[in-house]
């Protein structure tokens, strides 16, 4: 795997993923995220209908070209080299545009301002914290843990259940989850 | 029954194309931009502990049966922060929601902090020693006017084996086989 | 019906100030609706429209209103110069102190208003953060004050600033600006220029307050998103392109009045001041106007 | 589970699933079920009352009637047996009674069962020629199958058509029940139970006598501390029905009525009938409550006095072993020092023994030993929990924890990393042995047995025949297999009895010393010596003999069994056809109604709606730890039903609406209505994670101070209907009727 060129990426198996939250809680216990606010979300479509039913757990997921980026008025987002879409919640002025601009509503908005107004954005990190000093203090309270800096994969990732969840290199990811659908014994 | 080779793949096709095409729609959209120039170099990665010092405890979930792996972080006497068991046979590292929250188990604020004791509809603070005077004394009471099987004792699958078998045989001694536990549910 | 929905904008705006950290709907009850909506051929297109709008063009229009806009008054200011009237003549009484009050409140808001808007469009130059964040709170509190200014504006004058036939003939003259001639201009007490200002203010105003409040809000649920067939999340970003492009429009008309009040008619700004008009301005400017108070005898 | 998880995901190709809900109960043992269908192209079958996220993951679902089990899987086996599709083979060999079972399924016609099950009759036969073709295959059941007055033949029905297909002993087969709580194996194997001794000696004289022995006790000291000696071999009262020994509203038969409760990590309102928990309570002298976080117990009664909470260490403060669901023995260390001022569980009965006086009998076994081949005092201070693993490790002997040194546990917590997950079979420093050494763990050296049962595999590496436990014969008929059934590596060709004192020498051929007779045990149950264990394993035998299964159980009042309706039952035509047993005089030492309650009245004309519980992801048991958790309770914040759309238009009911459901029982609980298609208009589905709310009633003031969860709710289990299993009496929960009317 060529770490230099890698873009990291989410895959959901919705054949394999269970809506069993454990990416969602493990996220919000891993960051010490306030109630309410999910940077990971498990979704299911076409409850109770036979044949239909899916489940899928979504966060960011770390567009090349990210919407949010680009609607951003202030430029707090950067996109790491290897494809992580990291913002700095010191330049973010909490005003929603990533939010109108994101195609899978990941950013959000806990109501931590003055007066119980919206804060600034919080969104899935990757596990690769922020732009304050790696595993400092500050980083840890403002992002999250840093996993990726420890060499460790994001823990919705690492915890799925069912191994729905898969991270890492975009093209090694897919190329995984298609082995997994052609040795599935009925496909869909 | 489908034929499996015979359906699969061209089902196999659609499905993650439709999969890739919802992935797609936020990077394809996208692709209209240029990202050249918001490229940024990583932060200095240099690998830290966050917590440095802390040892790595295995341990097994508490929650059901499956008995998932867990590896605790532990920093001076304190759990700071659970980490998941990718090596562990039966769990692989994985979790449910229940099994990767176990340690706010721990630092959960609706812990029962001391013994308690109600008196008149108030729950009092009691010390322990308070505790298993008045209980014991009540208990032998109970016991001297109407026999051992005055009591019920529950158990539960909380326990470990040692502290199961211990139960058993503390029940056993205090004369009664007014035991049971959650299997019988 | 008006009544109603002021009072539901107020009592959300509180509201919003009480709500915790609950969850939004947006990411919440609505995510589903709103994941599987996006670039699906069958739904709006406003989530790609916003991103497009915002990310290549909201900024540059700004950047050209604010740029064009004034110079092309400079230009104007510079070829045609001011008007002057005699300030010696008599002196009609136009405006109450209460409605200079009103005005000066709005200007207060529009003061506020723009030049926060404008930092938080141009946030990026700014380096974001707590200053460009004061400037969207500080954005909140001048909606408060011109919520307070724009309500009695609008009951004073709506009577007023109703089209009549002199509008057509100002326009098609525009307003006699385009040429030094003191000549005779069809208006009555406001022209159509003017005209055009309130209805930008009060309409699109409140059409500003709309949508900044529920781009504020967020989460709130008073059929709006069902009358429009929208779901919530592109209920949000319909806001917040309306918003933008009123936003363009009203400070284009707000740069175009500031300068019609301080620069193009000399001294014409004492009129919010004292609340008197010169008699020779509104004799040429409001011609209609100044017939009526003839034929009323009160000049 | 006679299998493991990592066993089905290499090598089943079917998985039948029924009455369990892995998606919502046990994730990680779906993800098993899931790689099956990944690696083996395993096909998953579905049978539940409610289309569940297990379900949503299945090839077939079938959603079956409540309370239906038993007719369901006659229905597979009538079609099984009319195409010839049974393993002739391994029933001849190794299964007795089977011809009952095939007259009683011969009168269950896909047709018939159809209209008892709810399941369509094609479906029926598309799954038992599923089942008949695809091997080997997996059945896996949870509390679904229990959970029912017919709980008993339910569980025995499963293991029945296992034996039919001939999937017992294979790897990819067996019956895989899954189990609850994190040590519910464990505790069930420790016996923390009314009707037996740890390891399910049962509580006749013999084993008390065994047991005075390991405690290193006076069998007679021990008899005295009982009310009277019958007593002491008499079931208790069980946690189903412990109530009637405070209330006495039906007939009990104890020494005395029931004045203290003393629980210890049990949620109070994980059993049904919680509006008469409530009752007793209120009427309890002493109630003593040990948990780390508030019992439900102290906070739905009214009682202001007599109660005391005492603050008890969780799972990883403390130290010791714990029992997998798939028989694995898992060493779970202390991660920190117990907070505030709890205490681990054994120090609160250490405390208390101490005050109670029987504080040096109780540890006395911790400082035994076998030394010379003899039980003896060989030390006299203890340390915990190793001296305990060391006592259990030597006294239970019937399903093999002699192998569950802590040494071997702890080693094998070290190295988890070493097992393969698909075998559970170690390398390196655990080379040769299963990760957790799976029960039956016959001796110190034993590897431990992965898949229970199979024959194919040397005992000393992990096979075994059944178990001889009924007798070497009935009416006539050798209940030991032929040659054809010969284990592994065993010198012995065919079946053997049981190894005991008497016949070790005939059945091993072999000649003991006068030492070794001396310090012999009775039998392989009994035998502290070793001695039996050692010559055994010279021989490649288990001692627990090699017979055949047995599918008649004669002493049982269905010895094979029978379909019976619920007891609020849908279907009063069925009733008329199927009706439940006669009413119990006592078990557990109370009596017990059926037919009386079945035949009451007509329940379904007044509670029309099905009851079927369920659980949430989030929550397990009744939630008492979970519901303290912000996270996990914020997914489900309030209790709630499960309603079709359909069901509530009739009843004026929106999605989110409240609404009353009332039992036959005359309780009631408040609960929101939501709307979900996983449910038909006949039935709803609650969940049964929620306490603190009784009958509309919030009693979460009664908590004491910052211990109140964050979520509390009604518990379904206050409208559970009335019904217990005939044998092991646990109660229904998942067949029941119920009336819904907007609040």
């Amino acid at each position: 795997m060529n770490y230099e060129q890698a873009r990291m990426k989410f895959i959901c198996d919705e054949h394999r993923c269970i809506e069993c939250f454990g990416c969602a809680v493990a996220c919000s216990e891993a960051h010490d995220l306030p109630v309410g606010i999910s940077r990971r979300k498990v979704l299911t479509v076409f409850e109770g209908i036979e044949g239909k039913e899916y489940s899928t757990s979504i966060a960011c997921m770390h567009c090349a070209d990210a919407p949010c980026q680009k609607v951003c008025p202030v430029d707090c987002f950067y996109i790491r080299e290897d494809g992580i879409v990291l913002h700095d919640k010191k330049k973010c002025i909490g005003c929603g545009y990533c939010l109108y601009a994101c195609p899978f509503g990941a950013p959000q908005f806990p109501k931590n301002g003055a007066f119980g107004t919206r804060g600034v954005m919080d969104k899935c990190t990757l596990c690769a914290g922020g732009p304050e000093e790696t595993n400092s203090a500050l980083e840890r309270q403002l992002y999250g843990q840093n996993r990726i800096a420890e060499g460790k994969v994001p823990i919705c990732a690492a915890v799925c259940a069912t191994n729905a969840l898969l991270v890492g290199d975009a093209e090694e990811i897919s190329a995984i989850y298609r082995k997994r659908v052609s040795s599935r014994g009925k496909g869909a | 029954m489908e034929n499996a080779q015979g359906n699969a793949p061209s089902k196999i096709g659609r499905r993650s194309f439709l999969k890739l095409a919802a992935i797609g729609a936020g990077i394809g959209a996208a692709s209209a931009f240029t990202a050249g120039k918001s490229l940024r170099a990583a932060s200095a990665e240099e690998i830290k502990n966050p917590f440095p010092g802390s040892k790595r405890v295995k341990t097994i979930c508490s929650i059901c049966s499956a008995g998932c792996g867990i590896i605790a972080e532990v920093q001076n006497g304190v759990w700071v922060r659970q980490d998941v068991a990718q090596d562990h046979p039966i769990s692989q590292g994985s979790h449910c929601c229940k099994g990767i929250d176990q340690i706010d188990l721990i630092k959960s604020k609706q812990r029962v902090k001391f013994p308690l004791k109600k008196v008149n509809g108030e729950w009092k603070r009691i010390t322990w020693d308070q505790a298993v005077d008045e209980i014991s004394a009540k208990m032998l009471k109970l016991r001297a006017e109407n026999g051992p099987d005055v009591a019920m004792f529950l158990g539960s699958a909380k326990f470990n084996l040692q502290q199961a078998y211990y139960f058993r045989k503390f029940t056993a001694m205090w004369g009664t086989n007014n035991i049971d536990h959650v299997a019988r549910v | 019906m008006m009544k109603k929905y002021w009072f539901v904008l107020i009592t959300s705006l509180l509201a919003a100030s009480i709500a915790s950290a609950a969850d939004s709907r947006i990411w919440g009850g609505m995510i589903l609706a709103n994941i599987l909506a996006y670039g699906q051929e069958h739904a709006t297109r406003l989530g790609p429209l916003f991103t497009t709008l915002q990310a290549f063009y909201f900024r540059k229009i700004f950047a050209g209103v604010l740029l064009c806009v004034p110079a092309a008054f400079l230009v104007h200011y510079l070829v045609l110069g001011q008007k002057v009237f005699s300030h010696d003549g008599e002196k009609i009484f136009v405006f109450s102190v209460f409605k200079r009050l009103v005005h000066w409140l709005a200007a207060l808001a529009f003061i506020i208003l723009i030049p926060t808007g404008l930092m938080m469009v141009f946030g990026r130059y700014l380096g974001g953060g707590t200053l460009v964040a004061t400037a969207r709170h500080l954005h909140g509190v001048g909606t408060v004050v011109f919520l307070v200014a724009v309500i009695p504006m609008f009951l004073f004058w709506v009577a007023e600033m109703l089209p009549t036939r002199d509008d057509m003939r100002w326009v098609l003259m525009a307003g006699g600006y385009l040429s030094r001639a003191k000549q005779e201009i069809p208006a009555g007490k406001f022209n159509a220029g003017q005209k055009m200002w309130f209805w930008m203010v009060t309409l699109g105003g409140s059409g500003m307050i709309a949508t900044g409040a529920a781009l504020y809000l967020q989460d709130f649920d008073y059929g709006a998103a069902s009358l429009l067939g929208l779901s919530q999340i592109d209920l949000l970003r319909f806001c917040a392109i309306v918003h933008n492009f009123l936003a363009m429009a009203i400070i284009a008309n707000f740069i175009t009045h500031v300068y019609m009040a301080l620069f193009a008619i000399k001294g014409v700004i004492s009129s919010m001041i004292t609340g008197y008009k010169e008699e020779e301005e509104v004799r040429f400017l409001h011609s209609s106007f100044y017939k009526k108070l003839k034929g009323q005898r009160q000049v | 589970m006679t299998n493991h998880f990592g066993d089905v995901a290499g090598h089943s190709k079917l998985i039948f699933i029924i009455g369990a809900n892995s998606a919502a109960a046990n994730p990680i043992g779906m993800k098993h079920f899931l790689q099956a269908r990944d690696r083996n192209s395993a096909q998953l079958v579905v049978v539940d009352p409610v289309f569940t996220k297990t379900a949503a993951k299945a090839d077939h679902y079938l959603r079956i009637r409540t309370g239906t089990d038993v007719a369901f899987i006659y229905g597979l086996l009538h079609v099984i047996f009319k195409n010839g599709w049974e393993d002739t083979d391994f029933i001849n060999a190794r299964v007795y009674g089977m011809d009952d079972i095939k007259a009683e399924a011969g009168k269950w016609t896909p047709e018939l069962t159809s209209d008892v099950t709810g399941i369509p009759a094609d479906k029926i036969i598309q799954v038992a020629t599923l089942l008949a073709k695809t091997k080997p295959a997996t059945v896996v059941w949870a509390l679904g199958i229990t959970q029912h007055s017919t709980g008993t033949s339910n569980t025995r029905i499963l293991p029945i058509l296992q034996l039919v297909l001939g999937n017992m002993g294979k790897n990819g087969g067996g019956c895989n029940i899954i189990r609850g709580h994190d040590n519910v194996q464990g505790s069930t194997d420790m016996c923390c139970l009314a009707d037996s001794l740890p390891g399910y000696y049962g509580l006749d004289e013999g084993p008390w006598k065994y047991f005075a022995k390991s405690w290193g006790v006076d069998y007679e000291w021990l008899k005295a501390r009982f009310a009277a000696p019958e007593w002491m071999t008499a079931k208790g009262f069980s946690l189903a029905k412990w109530w009637q020994g405070v209330l006495q509203e039906e007939k009990t038969y104890s020494s005395s009525p029931i004045r203290a409760l003393w629980v210890q990590g049990n949620g109070i309102t994980s059993m049904t009938q919680t509006a008469k928990v409530q009752e007793a309570l209120d009427k309890l002298d002493l109630l003593v409550i040990a948990d780390p976080f508030v019992n439900e117990a102290a906070v739905i009664t009214h009682q202001k006095d007599n109660i005391y909470i005492l603050p008890v260490a969780t799972q990883f403060e403390t130290e010791g072993s714990v029992t997998a669901t798939n028989r694995s023995a898992q060493w779970r260390s202390k991660v920190v020092e117990p907070l505030y001022e709890s205490r681990p569980d054994q120090e609160v009965m250490f405390a208390f023994a101490k005050k109670f006086g029987f504080y040096d009998e109780l540890t006395k076994g911790m400082k035994m030993g076998v030394k010379d081949r003899q039980l003896t005092h060989v030390k006299d201070t203890f340390s915990w929990p190793d001296d305990a693993s060391l006592e259990i490790a030597r006294t239970i002997k019937t399903i093999g924890c002699d192998g569950w040194t802590p040494e071997r546990l702890r080693k094998h917590q070290e190295n988890w990393d070493m097992f393969d997950p698909g075998t559970l079979l170690g390398s390196g420093p655990v080379a040769g042995e299963y990760y957790g050494l799976p029960w039956p763990c016959w001796d110190a050296k034993h590897p431990g047995s992965p898949v229970l049962y199979d024959i194919g595999t040397a005992v000393n590496e992990g096979g075994m025949g059944f178990r001889n436990r009924f007798g070497l014969e009935h009416e006539g008929v050798s209940q030991l297999p032929d040659r054809s059934v010969t284990v592994k590596g065993s010198r012995i060709t065919g079946g053997y009895p049981e190894i005991t004192k008497e016949n070790i020498e005939t059945v091993l051929g072999i000649q003991l010393s006068a030492e070794e007779k001396e310090r012999m045990g009775a039998n392989w149950k009994v035998d502290f010596s070793g001695i039996i264990q050692e010559k055994c394993r010279e021989a490649g035998v288990a001692p627990y003999g090699n017979a055949k299964a047995r599918v008649k159980v004669w002493e049982f009042p269905d010895p094979v069994p029978l379909h019976r309706e619920p007891l609020h039952s849908s279907r009063p035509d069925l009733v008329e056809k199927y009706p439940t047993y006669a009413d119990q005089k006592n078990n557990f030492r109370v009596a017990v109604r059926f037919i009386s309650e079945q035949k009451a009245q007509e329940w379904v004309k007044d509670f029309p709606v099905m009851l079927v519980t369920m659980r949430v992801v989030n929550l397990s048991g009744a939630g008492m730890l979970e519901r303290t958790s912000k996270y996990l309770s914020h997914i489900t914040p309030e209790m709630f039903a499960h309603i079709h759309p359909d069901l509530a238009a009739g009843k004026g009911l929106r999605d989110g609406d409240m609404m009353w459901l009332h039992s036959p029982q005359g309780t009631k609980i408040k609960v929101k209505a939501k709307f979900s298609s996983t449910v038909t208009p006949d039935r709803i589905a609650l969940p049964y994670n929620f306490a603190g709310v009784m009958q509309g009633v919030d009693m979460s003031s009664n908590y004491p101070d910052e211990t109140r969860p964050y979520a509390v709710g009604e518990s379904s289990n206050t409208i559970t209907n009335y019904g217990f299993d005939i044998i092991t009496q646990i109660p229904e929960y998942n067949a029941g009727l119920c009336r819904i009317e907007k609040a």
